[in-house]
């Protein structure tokens, strides 16, 4: 286990940790993000978020693998389904739980919400709610650092429910054909809302679609924090030596509902329950104790270190202000331009 | 007998499905998931998944894909989950769907209805608020339609399918949880708007998930001793100008609620057509109420600013009233 | 050769030729589009003919080897360079020729012009004009047919460049999940207007991108009549038995321009000049003689029928009369319906 | 110096690419074939495919990687071929280009020129003959463009690429090979609607390919001693309200030609503009003249019908000035 991760530290957005060990400092992310989105989910009830609310619950390891294979100024573009990607990047959870108040210390002033969560500073470049929306912007910042000669990776990260939209194909294509340093990293949870991998493609190996582009391919367990982190690494590390993309499949399952409105009439409770069985905190955290790695004393620090981090994010967005009313104009162009 | 206006497309839909073995609905989670909007909650397993068909993320595909179907002789019901994601689907909309009989010499006719969510209202943020009837409104070929009652919900569809060209149909997301009576004769005319409340001092002209707000604001104005007449547009492609113009002619005043940004709007299209046909009537200039024009933010209070709401709607009536 | 392809003579729209052989009607369809549009070149040059003007010349083997493979009530979906194939289909020469006039006798009362040849009683759906835009009908032909139990295949014809859009793989897709019949023709002739197809794809054996789908595909000589009908005879016959989808590349040329616009200034005079060399007429013929199938003079006869043809279409469109303006709004919607 | 519009086209984009190394234009055909329209002829020589780059077809892919690029500090002129296939990626430029700055809450710009061409009148049928300007100017958070003059075509390029924001420009398909004039001062401001010809009696509005037109009706109503104004928007969005509003209320009265149908057009927008702004200064209702709503025929003469012409902007002047 590599103890030196810490090239990555500064895009993570830990807690400086530096005496920790490499895989705490994975359990510890994995823990930050379930403990932020369990309270997430006791706050949409609440009525303090609205909207719509997608929790990465259960894909944890994906989110925590990859970031932590990034450096500090890689490009990253998410989905709907990022408050953990965001974290990750290093968006102070105090601006992530802002933003899920509507609070003008959001980390997008509030006006994204869940969905839209954007750090510019950090190449966080959001939370996009059009499914496969990310793929072409990925190019687009792959193909803009190639032609500053910027040595840099996009890394794109999508659902498999994606990959039937034209937008895919397109993007595939267009990174495949001009050789840019992007990144893709399909998060497959096997469903799309309630839509199952095998009722939305005629070719349920996502590796094979990718390499019919030429892209090379990487399939991975993502329950697996290690194996994320490793092939993303890999991956990454030949991305930026070779220019071309690379194509990342982690297999995960997402424990909760689509979102909040989704009743899960599509799978089976028994399903879901297996996959819990392979849940990424509970067997990590399992084999780092088997190894002897970890205590359960251990665990329990990061863990309310972890809960203490969101009671203050939370009593950091109860407390911020709303965006005056009088700014809804604001930002619709940029200012100081000619308009 | 009560139901809301879910309750009612589903009814809608039933019927459809129950009453014509080419009627099929199709879209993104129509099936298993029961809809995204749960308006075909059951259907899956009544009807079986060759006629609730759930489709891969394929908006363009799936949507051309009803267009050949109903080339081929079918009366597809496809579902685009949300006005949003249909300008990926928009190439065969207008290239295919709308053009498809004029440009072949009317050799052919594509009976197809396209139902969507629209609307904002529900903290969804900029990419999952958007209203663009006018943006469908302004193509040849299609219908466009916007339920706005419960009674509507229920009876737009059989004339929708019974119509041999395209129809879109915008159900506003807001609308889904509105319960009402509905009446008897649900039946619909998609020909002609609907007078939703008579009065005589100013036409408040609107549609789909406006209609509501509208009502409200009439029903505030009217506490003041103020008789606004409500129309519904209801279809917003062809415009009933006539409806329009009867009205404004009789109450000499108009304004109109849009919630589509401003520019460009439907409710330009309104004030033009009334301009068109009865401008010596006008006692003042019409007045629009549209959304700001800005991406719809996720905060309740900045979204709230930027769209209608009866107390702006109130305060436009006024305006024109000089009250 | 098989004498008998008589069976889908009715589809083909041939004036009845029932003496002849199999291979003479092959070649008699090859110059009947190559004559008709020769002369559409040279009405374009007086400007009887306007607007956009896609020639096929070059590729008629295609078209004229599949088609004598379809079955007479199998739908047809086709572009903007579609002459052949319509007229192939059975849609009299006249009406052609009458619709590049713009005349009302034209096969889509002149509104269409070159680009959108129809014929609905044909099951000829048209001149799409939209590179990619047909795919996703086709498949939904090929859904109505099997919805309503009619064994019918779907011939679905595109370029090569169609294969970048996201039409086509949203629609490759939905025909190979859904198992639809239909048959996706892919006419490679290696140019996208300007564009040559290792420019535009990071795989060019398209072959492989179909097969990406769980499509089965053959790849066969687009000079080469005979073989474009065997191929297309198979894999039609496969759908029509198996149901799902099935996927043909041709390789074809196109000798003339891509439009009347083009000035070619994107490829050598010299890759043509080969190309040419390998015309399915020419070749064909000679390969015809070559075996004692054909004489010069049967070679002349054809073409005098063709030549005959042309100069009838011709005259019949010269003299047909314009759409009275009147009736610019008819049609935009279907008469008697509600509205 | 006189020019064509092709040629000032060139010249605009000649100088971005040769001023500044993060400008590069991308899009089908642009290179190696020297662009559908030949306004980038030799530049692929000149630049390089890297800054010239051609594009397979994939409208949505390579229009959202124009973002992608401008986001990453480039500033990409991305040519649409034309407006027609520019539906494929209506979801990147609306949902992407237009929302990322407001709904970032600021942090981010998306510095990308969209080229098209646009129009109808030459004999390309349904499918190729859209004029979706109002569409696009409905859209928050993009700018919109219409250069109808040599000048225009010479000048608004560096302005939009100057703007931080993504900007559309419409090149209508018919002024490519326009000749005439370029003044010295070809500078643009793109804030601003022109007046291209200075008149008294009624005020004739348009943009794009429908100002000559305008300006052909316009001489012919002057050797009948008839008086008109010709204002060019030529900025879509956001639309001049002020020159507007200035013109008709000194004119009192409006005529708006516009190539885009009737219903939803901008037109109406501009009718609805006049009514809010100088609604007491009008002698007489404006009136409209746009394209039939039907979707365009390859016939020329139907063609012809289909469009505004000077004929029928000659008759709705003299019908709105009852002379
Ligand atoms: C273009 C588009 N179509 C439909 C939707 C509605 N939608 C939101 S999430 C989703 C499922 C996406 O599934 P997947 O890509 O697998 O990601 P996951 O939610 O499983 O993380 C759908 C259909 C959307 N947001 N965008
Ligand atoms: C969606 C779309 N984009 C661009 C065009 C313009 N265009 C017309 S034909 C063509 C090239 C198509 O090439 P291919 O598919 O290989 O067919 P070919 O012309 O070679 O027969 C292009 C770019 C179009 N018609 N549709
Ligand atoms: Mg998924
Ligand atoms: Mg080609």
């Amino acid at each position: 286990m590599n103890e030196t991760g810490g090239k990555t530290k500064a895009g993570t957005g830990m807690p400086v940790q530096p005496g920790r060990p490499f895989a705490h400092r994975l359990l510890a992310d994995m823990l930050r993000i379930r403990r932020m989105e369990e309270k997430c989910a006791e706050l949409y009830g609440a009525q303090k978020i609205r909207g719509f609310l997608h929790l990465y619950i259960g894909e944890e390891a994906c989110a925590t693998g990859a970031m932590h294979a990034l450096d500090a100024d890689d490009n990253v573009v998410a989905t709907y389904r990022e408050h953990g990607h965001a974290l990750l990047r290093g968006v102070p959870m105090d601006a992530i739980m802002a933003e899920m108040f509507g609070k003008a210390a959001g980390c997008s002033r509030g006006r994204g919400g869940s969905m839209h969560l954007f750090d510019a500073a950090r190449r966080f470049y959001g939370g996009n709610a059009i499914v496969g929306g990310g793929l072409p912007l990925a190019v687009g910042l792959a193909l803009a650092d190639r032609m500053q000669g910027i040595r840099r990776v996009t890394a794109c990260f999508f659902g498999e429910g994606a990959v039937a939209e034209g937008a895919f194909h397109e993007g595939m294509n267009l990174a495949a054909l001009w050789r840019l340093p992007v990144l893709f990293l399909c998060e497959n949870n096997l469903y799309a809302m309630g839509t199952a991998l095998d009722r939305s493609e005629s070719q349920t190996e996502l590796c094979v679609k990718a390499a019919s582009y030429k892209v090379p391919t990487l399939k991975v367990d993502g329950m697996d924090v290690l194996a994320v982190h490793e092939a993303t690494r890999r991956a990454a590390q030949q991305v930026r030596e070779e220019g071309g993309p690379f194509f990342v499949e982690f297999r995960t399952f997402r424990f909760r509902a689509h979102s909040m409105f989704d009743p899960e009439l599509y799978r089976d409770k028994a399903e879901v329950e297996e996959w819990k069985k392979r849940g990424p905190i509970h067997s990590f955290s399992a084999q780092l104790k088997a190894a002897g790695e970890l205590t359960e004393d251990g665990f329990l620090e990061l863990d309310a270190e972890a809960e203490a981090e969101v009671a203050a994010a939370v009593a950091f967005a109860e407390a911020a202000p709303w965006e005056p009313v009088e700014d809804l104009l604001r930002d619709v162009t940029t200012p100081g331009a000619t308009r | 007998m009560r139901i809301s206006y879910r309750e009612a497309m589903r009814q809608a839909l039933h019927d459809a499905l129950a009453s014509d073995p080419r009627v099929f609905l199709m879209g993104e989670d129509v099936g298993r998931y029961g809809g995204t909007y749960a308006v075909s909650k059951g259907f899956y397993d009544e009807f079986g998944p060759e006629r609730i068909r759930d489709t891969p993320l394929s908006e363009l595909g799936f949507v051309g894909a009803g267009i050949g179907a109903a080339l081929g002789g079918m009366r597809p019901i496809v579902e685009v989950m949300t006005v949003n994601f249909s300008l990926l689907a928009l190439d065969q909309i207008v290239n295919s769907a709308a053009l498809l009989r004029h440009m072949s010499g009317g050799q052919v006719s594509v009976p197809l209805v396209i139902r969507m969510a629209t609307g904002a209202g529900r903290q969804l943020a900029a990419q999952h608020s958007h209203s663009l009837e006018n943006w469908y409104a302004h193509i040849p070929g299609i219908r466009v339609l916007a339920p706005a009652t419960i009674a509507d919900a229920r009876g737009m569809l059989a004339p929708a399918l019974a119509d041999p060209d395209p129809v879109v149909m915008f159900e506003h997301a807001q609308l889904y949880n509105m319960e009402g009576k509905l009446p008897d004769n649900w039946q619909c005319d998609i020909e002609r708007a609907a007078i939703r409340r008579p009065g005589s001092q100013l036409s408040l002209i609107t549609y789909g998930g406006s209609l509501p707000k509208a009502l409200d604001a009439a029903a505030e104005l009217a506490r003041d001793g103020i008789d606004v007449e409500v129309v519904d547009l209801r279809v917003l492609r062809p415009l009933d100008t006539e409806t329009i113009a009867e009205s404004v002619s009789r109450t000499h005043r108009a304004v109109i609620v849009d919630e589509g940004w401003r520019s460009g709007s439907l409710a330009a299209e309104v004030m033009a057509r009334i301009v068109e046909n009865c401008f010596y009537d006008l006692d003042a200039p019409p007045v629009r109420v549209c959304s700001e024009e800005v991406p719809i933010p996720y905060a309740k209070h900045m979204e709230g600013a930027a769209l209608p709401q009866p107390a702006k709607i109130v305060a436009a009536v006024r305006e024109v009233l000089n009250v």
